[in-house]
């Protein structure tokens, strides 16, 4: 049975010293993704999605906490990882604007990945490749190889961002908010490569998003965060039907939708109050005690901890603690 | 009833004030804090530097033709036969006594004639300083303000003039036309004939004449001033206009600005409030590097206008390799220009709040 | 993959008529360039375009001492009767050879330092190469070069010495600035991530991204190293008499203003000339790599 | 003349010089508000809805030229107005709200300091005056402390006080018409829903007109009466809210529709391909044409007149004019 969660994340801990304080941007989370699945990880700004992926990935060591990936301990910095688990593990970045050297053409920066890893010898066998892997992004080689990522567009510069990501064929991509820059026309396609490519190579993913209903589509499991905090783990299908965190519940309900269908799905009588805290001085208890409609004292005392309320569905609120 | 708001109000106010103050000087202190290693590193490389370079500075004090023992004698004066840290030591010592060491080339201390000279060239930068300051503001604003029209345009061509022609040759075609042709301004010196210098109390000459009651006295050191301190201004001057007038093209373009106007608030205020404050924010940062090449182009322009300052001091005695002199011209242009450069970031800081403080 | 190669040429082209195309849209930046060439040709073909090669160094015909301009001698003569237009083209070449000099031996020390403090700016070595250029600023360069000189013995290659030891920092701190800002793009975090080294990331990812502001700061270099040779050698600092050097002639003439002007004058404005020609070019180039 | 009508442009044409040439952006844009009529503009990023909100105040940028046509507020040409005439517009009856609260608030002046000048230009009042009155649209915009709020700079604020901000500046006396461009893109999911809710609220009490330019279909959806949908320049159709989304006409419309990720997890198409077209040398006839799965000769050719295709909803597309 363990061996089917690829990635495991065991109390993990992220902080940022800055000269205005400790930013606590993951504060001990714990969660599991199994292996051929994407789990969606979904949270507003400050609440450490990003810093997650990126710690997984390596770019900061966790300050504290374990990261096992394929059963091994992979919570050392950087440098210390082996080559082949950097082959292994990838992540496509936010913003299509820096995600590409502005220097390079396209076959180099597609390419880099290959030279890194040893996987092309000669310039031709590299060219074949990176032609292979556009054209997975639906990119006409021919015209792209050779140009620079400033002449292209926004949605044209992620899809080789992805094809970067796929080149060393790796197990698990981490793809942080890969269309929140993009128009819906743009997002829909490289979605839709994204969906593609995750069914050819049985990629597992963690996919990053503020975008519930993006996430919808996407991912088979979701984790809800909140100022450095998992609220609810559940399979997507059950999380829409019975969201059980208030915040959850209001991030659903914030939502505009498009149709009568959708609308229904939004839970009533939760509105969208107040700030979202600061990640350096997080309110105490319950991080989400200050916008909550539900508040009672122990919020503000006792942190709640993360419960299985149903088989896969775990949520951290003193609301069904009692229960 | 009335009265008693007001005084809560004033006090409320001179509380925020004194708040906003301590901000600062918490600031200035930290840039302090930063600076003093930096200038102690600066006392070590050049003392290392004059120690180690080639070249025997106690014979060259003593003369080609002077007999072994007086250079041995001015060896040891110079502790020069000492080993190097312990040479540092002792210089630092009698830094924290106010002694800078022997001037083999005045023959006194070096800290008597950095009190003697030092007042006359800061006072010909500070009036330099102004000059910059105002042309500056003066060349970007009309810049900035037609830009891409011919003022503009006519700006940025004696901005480019003015930024290549270094301040020595300013200098020189200054007197050359209005010294020697046009007989406007005195070519050298800091008092005319017959003029008898105010008696010595700060040691700013522009001051103790001021203190003395001499008038012309001043009118006659500030005639004095005028063409070096234009030769010395011009450079920096067309550098800050340049960057002034990038500032508030840059401006323009900018939301904020759009916004006003989407406000209906007129063109005029737009301009003197919205657009002008944040594009001297660049210029007054860049002011800290125009401080340097005052102080650097001092050297060349006291010299040509024969002014009796620091910097020509300077020049005399790297020309007569005194080693202690050297060290504490440098250490003393180092520690104005930092001193210039807080000034600068707290002008900086006071113009754009988010420097400096930051609260939620 | 031919069709492939041709369409690589293509877009190469594209990227340099881009730049061409930025800059030739300023007049200022073409008169730049054809100043610098100007000089720089100058400077290379001296002994053949100088009607009088032979003043350029130590020379004295006092019959002809002090002329002033005239169609024989376009400058004037000096003091020894030699042709000032002479000297000042050879004046070029060493101001020039100033520039190359200190630039060749500055530009890749301070960009090395600067790009490696940039990426390792939380770890010690970043902060001590920091600290250590924030002591070569902290005085003017002017005053700085100055001392040196005068703790060596004054002459051109000493002086170029003394600039090169001031002018690496403000290289470091360029790339410092640059590389501590690209280092947080995305596309470095992909590098880091997929497992390139530190240098491929240094020097292939970062480094072309701060060519244009090397190169910028490269050119209009070339005008302040000059400005900083002359300012030495016109103290008498720097290189020696009867070397043609313009600081030398232009302090050397000064003695004998107002009444033999073109003495200084002229190479005065030559310096002038040259820094003027740079600084346009710079701004022309800077252009170019923004636009 | 009628008299319900509060704004109306018509057939505008806006372009820019720029040092590659002339970019022809605006292409004919109408759009007409009634009194108290809430508006919605969609378009995706580049289609020239900024553009067109920057031409009705006349803020665009130095390089912006208008061409061709009127911007009539209630009868009088904006266009054409004196510059007392045109400050008293900005003044007191139409006012806007920026895309990103940042940079559209100077970041060294306090809100306090831009407020007062603003009531002081536009209402001529005392110092004191001045205050209540911004302190009044403080309270309005639902700011917490507003006393505090009046004396920060932007920067100690949150992104969601900063719009609110900008709200607040928009209320300022009895507007008769706001211009919300992109209000909540920048922010935020719940944040986005509490700003997004207090502005339909405001706009709802005050009776006031409104248009409400936004990328965000469902956001606009649930808040207008009439919607516009802008393509590369142009309005391509345009109707009640209703109409427009449950029976989308324009192609275009139609593929947009399809590409919005549905919480129901609907799935959803694969984009529309081809991008948006370069303004330099924009597509001759109708600008979708290369991107339009029904392309016909006609439309390469002449801009398609718009039809009414059911009451008050009409399209501008050739598919339609066969009929």
């Amino acid at each position: 049975m363990e061996n089917e969660y690829i990635l495991k994340i065991q109390n993990l801990k992220k902080y940022f010293e800055t000269p205005y304080g400790t930013v606590r941007a993951v504060d001990d989370i714990s969660l599991k993704v199994r292996k051929g699945t994407t789990m969606g990880l979904v949270g507003e700004s400050g609440s450490g999605k990003s810093t997650t992926g990126h710690v997984v990935v390596g770019l900061f060591p966790p300050t504290s906490g374990k990261i096992f990936f394929k059963n091994k301990d992979i919570s050392v910095p950087l440098e210390k990882r082996p080559k082949e688990l950097k082959r292994d593990i990838q992540m496509v970045f936010q913003d299509p604007a820096s995600s590409l050297n502005p220097k390079k053409i396209i076959r180099d920066i597609v390419g880099l990945p290959l030279k890194v890893h040893k996987m092309v010898q000669t310039k031709e066998e590299l060219e074949e490749k990176v032609a292979k892997l556009l054209e997975m992004v639906e990119l006409p080689p021919e015209d792209f190889m050779y140009r620079r990522p400033v002449d292209i567009g926004g949605g044209e510069k992620q899809a080789v961002s992805i094809a970067r990501a796929i080149a060393t064929n790796p197990s698990f991509v981490i793809f942080d908010e890969p269309t929140s820059a993009l128009d819906v026309s743009i997002q829909a396609k490289i979605i839709n490569s994204i969906l593609n490519i995750q069914r050819e190579f049985k990629l597992t993913s963690l996919f990053i998003t503020h975008d519930l209903s993006l996430m919808r589509n996407i991912s088979s499991e979701v984790t809800i965060m909140y100022l450095g905090k998992v609220c609810e783990i559940a399979p997507t299908d059950v999380f829409f039907q019975k969201p059980l965190h208030p915040y959850t519940q209001m991030l659903l309900s914030s939502v505009p939708v498009l149709t009568k269908e959708e609308e229904e799905l939004k839970p009533k009588g939760i509105k969208s109050i107040g700030e979202i805290g600061s990640p350096i001085h997080p309110p105490s208890g319950c991080r989400f005690h200050p916008r909550c409609p539900y508040a009672k004292e122990i919020c503000k005392k006792k942190e709640p901890r993360l419960i299985e309320v149903e088989p896969g569905h775990f949520v951290a609120c003193h609301l069904y603690a009692e229960k | 009833m009335f009265k008693y708001i007001l005084v809560i109000d004033i006090k409320s106010k001179i509380v925020r004030c004194v708040f906003k103050m301590r901000a600062i000087w918490k600031y200035v202190g930290k840039r302090v804090l930063y600076v003093i290693p930096t200038l102690i590193g600066l006392s070590i490389l050049i003392f290392i530097l004059s120690r180690v370079l080639p070249g025997d500075p106690a014979l060259m004090a003593a003369g080609p033709n002077a007999p072994k023992w007086v250079v041995e004698q001015i060896r040891h004066q110079l502790r020069l036969d000492k080993p190097l840290w312990q040479q540092y030591y002792y210089w630092l010592v009698d830094l924290f006594h106010g002694d800078l060491g022997y001037s083999i080339y005045t023959k006194r201390s070096v800290t008597v004639d950095v009190v003697e000279y030092l007042p006359a060239s800061l006072q010909l930068i500070f009036l330099a300083a102004l000059f910059e300051i105002g042309g500056a503001l003066a060349l970007g604003i009309i810049s900035g303000r037609y830009a891409y029209k011919l003022p503009d345009n006519m700006v940025r061509v004696l901005a480019y003039i003015g930024i290549s022609v270094p301040s020595f040759v300013w200098g020189l075609l200054f007197q050359l036309i209005f010294a020697a042709i046009i007989p406007l301004f005195p070519s050298h010196g800091m008092y005319s004939y017959g003029t008898i210098p105010p008696p010595r109390v700060t040691g700013f000459s522009l001051i103790d004449s001021l203190i003395a009651g001499q008038f012309d006295t001043f009118v006659d050191i500030l005639w004095h001033m005028v063409l070096p301190a234009f030769a010395l201004s011009l450079g920096a001057m067309a550098q800050d206009a340049r960057i002034i007038r990038a500032g508030m093209v840059d401006t323009m373009q900018k939301d904020h600005v759009s916004l006003v106007r989407a406000y209906g608030i007129p063109e005029r205020t737009i301009f003197s409030k919205y657009i002008l404050k944040p594009s001297l924010v660049p210029a007054v940062t860049v002011m800290g590097m125009d401080i340097a090449s005052l102080l650097g182009n001092a050297f060349m322009v006291e010299m040509i206008f024969q002014w009796p300052g620091f910097s020509r001091y300077g020049i005399n005695v790297m020309l007569n390799k005194d080693i202690n002199g050297i060290v504490a011209v440098v250490l003393v242009v180092g520690i104005i220009f930092a001193i210039a450069n807080i000034i600068v970031d707290v002008v900086v800081a006071y113009l754009d709040p988010r420097i400096g403080r930051r609260s939620a | 993959m031919s069709r492939a190669t041709i369409l690589s040429e293509w877009w190469k082209t594209l990227e340099i008529k881009k730049k061409w195309y930025n800059f030739r849209r300023s007049p200022l930046s073409l008169i730049g360039l054809i100043i610098s060439l100007s000089t720089v040709i100058l400077a290379i073909f001296a002994p053949w375009i100088a009607p009088y090669p032979e003043h350029a160094g130590f020379y004295t015909d006092f019959e002809h001492a002090n002329l002033p301009p005239s169609w024989q001698h376009l400058f004037g003569t000096d003091e020894f009767g030699r042709d000032v237009l002479s000297r000042t083209i050879f004046g070029f070449r060493y101001s020039l050879m100033m520039a190359a000099v200190v630039l060749t031996l500055v530009v890749p020390a301070g960009v090395i330092l600067g790009l490696i403090a940039g990426y390792y700016r939380e770890r010690w070595i970043g902060k001590l190469i920091m600290r250590i250029s924030d002591i070569f600023i902290a005085v003017p360069p002017l005053v700085l070069a100055l001392s040196v000189c005068s703790l060596l013995t004054p002459s051109a290659f000493n002086a170029m010495m003394a600039v090169s030891l001031m002018w690496w920092p403000w290289y470091t701190r360029l790339l410092y600035n640059i590389t501590s800002s690209i280092k947080e793009e995305y596309f470095v975090y992909a590098a880091k991530v997929t497992g390139a080294s530190s240098a491929h990331i240094m020097f292939k990812e970062i480094f072309p991204n701060a060519m244009g502001a090397v190169l910028t700061k490269i050119t209009l270099d070339v005008g302040w190293v000059i400005l900083l040779g002359a300012s030495l050698s016109f103290v008498g600092l720097g290189a020696q008499p009867p070397t043609p050097d313009l600081g030398t002639m232009v302090s050397d003439g000064a003695k004998f203003l107002p009444d033999y002007w073109w003495i200084s004058m002229f190479p005065a404005l030559a310096i002038s000339y040259i820094i003027l020609g740079f600084n346009l070019l710079g701004d022309g180039i800077k252009d170019a790599f923004e636009g | 003349m009628n008299k319900d009508i509060l704004l109306e442009v018509k057939n505008l044409h806006v372009g820019y010089k720029t040092h590659m040439g002339i970019s022809q952006v605006l292409q004919g844009v109408h759009l007409t508000v009634r009194k108290g009529e809430r508006i919605g503009v969609i378009g995706e990023s580049g289609s020239g809805k900024t553009t067109t909100m920057k031409s009705i105040l006349k803020i665009l940028p130095s390089n912006g030229m208008i061409k061709e046509g009127e911007i009539l507020y209630q009868g009088r040409n904006i266009l054409e107005m004196k510059q007392e005439e045109l400050l008293e517009l900005r003044r007191k009856k139409i006012s806007m709200i920026f895309q990103d609260p940042t940079s559209a608030l100077n970041p060294l002046f306090k809100v306090g300091q831009l407020m007062l000048d603003i009531i002081k230009y536009s209402y001529n009042l005392e110092e004191t005056e001045a205050k209540e009155m911004a302190l009044k649209a403080l309270r309005d915009a639902a700011l917490p402390d507003p006393e505090r709020v009046f004396d920060s700079y932007p920067f100690q604020l949150s992104g969601g006080m900063r719009q609110r901000v900008c709200i607040a500046l928009a209320l300022i006396g009895d507007r008769e018409l706001i211009i919300a461009d992109e209000p909540t893109t920048n922010l935020d999911v719940t944040i986005k829903a509490q700003v997004l809710n207090l502005l339909t609220k405001l706009v709802r009490e005050r009776n006031v007109g409104w248009i409400f330019v936004s990328q965000a279909l469902g956001a606009v959806r649930e808040n207008v009466d009439r919607v516009y949908v802008m393509y590369a320049g142009n309005i391509i159709e345009w109707g009640q809210t209703e109409k427009v989304f449950s029976n989308p006409l324009h192609p275009y419309t139609q593929k947009l529709l399809e590409c919005v990720p549905k919480l129901t997890g609907t799935e959803f198409s694969k984009g529309i391909r081809g991008r948006v077209p370069n303004y330099f040398n924009p597509p001759s006839g109708c600008r979708f044409h290369p991107r339009c799965d029904f392309v016909m000769d006609e439309c390469k050719k002449t801009f398609p007149e718009p039809v009414e295709v059911e009451t008050g909803h009409f399209v501008a597309c050739n598919l339609y004019r066969r009929r």
